[in-house]
């Protein structure tokens, strides 16, 4: 269990590695990673940025990730998500859970990603070629998605 | 009281202050009173306040409901909602 | 689109960065990675070995990636499963999809994993420390979620 | 008829053979009879199709149900429930 807040990109195939080397009780690994996409509302986007709460962030983080091992019996699980300046195509976040089979590293994986989206305060504001900020909104469907686990 | 107040994103924008010591009244005693309070301290806390159904609010580090008492709060944060990931 | 079936290991940071390199229109990565478990039915495992039958493998994994790309919009996907001898720990499979958005690519990756339990020509026999074989038994629980997505 | 037939994981084991090219009576025309008939073509083969509700079946490389014709048939494989992933 780790969780990171870090301007520096990561490594998919080395992260998983390191959540794996010499352990043979896992057997399903699954891996979310959510990158800058180069259009927003069919504007293009220049940069976004990305803000946190220094402190929270990481508590929040962890919490979500023990709610995550107290629902499914997972061996290992990272959070990964940066904060600054980002461009189009550049990663944001990265998710794994690794369990011994691949439902419960499917739906941890889904958890993971639902709650972080809709509970780690993270911002992130979008500006297009002339300059112009605009912090994203929030999505109903992120809230709708996080409170099906809570039925 | 005296408070830690952290404001985040485009709260932080529109009152032009990251983060603040205040002291608040005695009869301020909800997170909502608190927001409603402070939307009278001028005009960029009126702009961020306009909406406070909008705002999120954690007291010392944790999510807190409109409802939650203030009372013992360390920092209280102010943030819209959240839209990492 | 692709799929894969070799006696190779692969590198999964590298397989998505070939998928993923130079492209903007991408948000959303899910990944499943199944390992060798180093134990079956609380008994130690040797080796595993996986059989397929050439010619009809890529063929139904084609089939089984076609049907994921005419249910959700995805910008790519890669299949790759490994055969040969292997041991505990070693990569057997990996299931990449790719999508503007979170649910499109965990669902598909999901899908994919599921017909490729059920549909593609794979078998695997384990084999102990005292060199006895055992062909692993299919699981019912692969059939009931395959078939659950027929709904 | 002349039909190659393929048979892996324990079916191949049990029959002892991984494809042959056989000659299949007019009157086996379903996969089901084909089944029936083969485990007829010795102690192997008895062994392999003792239970035929067990054994999947491919036709030219596609899956197909017992009940599915053989007329047209280049290539039919046997096999047990497939275990990848």
């Amino acid at each position: 269990m780790a969780v990171r807040v870090q301007t520096e990109d990561f490594d998919i195939g080395r992260e998983i590695a390191a959540l794996t080397n010499d352990r043979t009780d896992i057997g399903a690994i699954v891996t979310f990673t959510g990158t800058v996409r180069g259009t927003a509302q069919d504007a293009a986007i220049s940069t976004m940025t990305l803000e946190h709460y220094p402190g929270m962030t990481e508590d929040e983080l962890s919490r979500i990730e023990n709610d995550a091992h107290a629902r499914w019996p997972l061996q290992a699980s990272l959070i990964i998500h940066r904060i600054g300046t980002l461009h189009a195509g550049d990663n944001i976040v990265l998710v794994v859970a690794a369990s011994a089979h691949r439902q419960a590293a499917f739906e941890a994986a889904a958890f993971l990603m639902d709650f972080l989206k809709t509970r780690a305060p993270f911002w992130k504001k979008e500006t297009d070629a002339d300059g112009n900020g605009r912090w994203v909104d929030a999505r109903e469907t992120d809230e709708t998605a996080a409170a099906a686990w809570l039925r | 009281m005296t408070v830690k107040l952290v404001y985040l994103a485009w709260v932080r924008e529109r009152i032009g202050v990251a983060e603040e010591l205040r002291d608040i009244p005695v009869n301020v005693t909800t997170v909502a009173q608190l927001m409603a309070w402070l939307a009278d301290q001028g005009p960029g806390y009126a702009q961020a306040f306009a909406e406070p159904t909008v705002i999120r609010t954690a007291i010392d580090r944790a999510h807190v409901a409109p409802d939650a008492l203030i009372a013992d709060a360390r920092e209280i944060a102010f943030f819209p909602p959240v839209t990492g990931g």
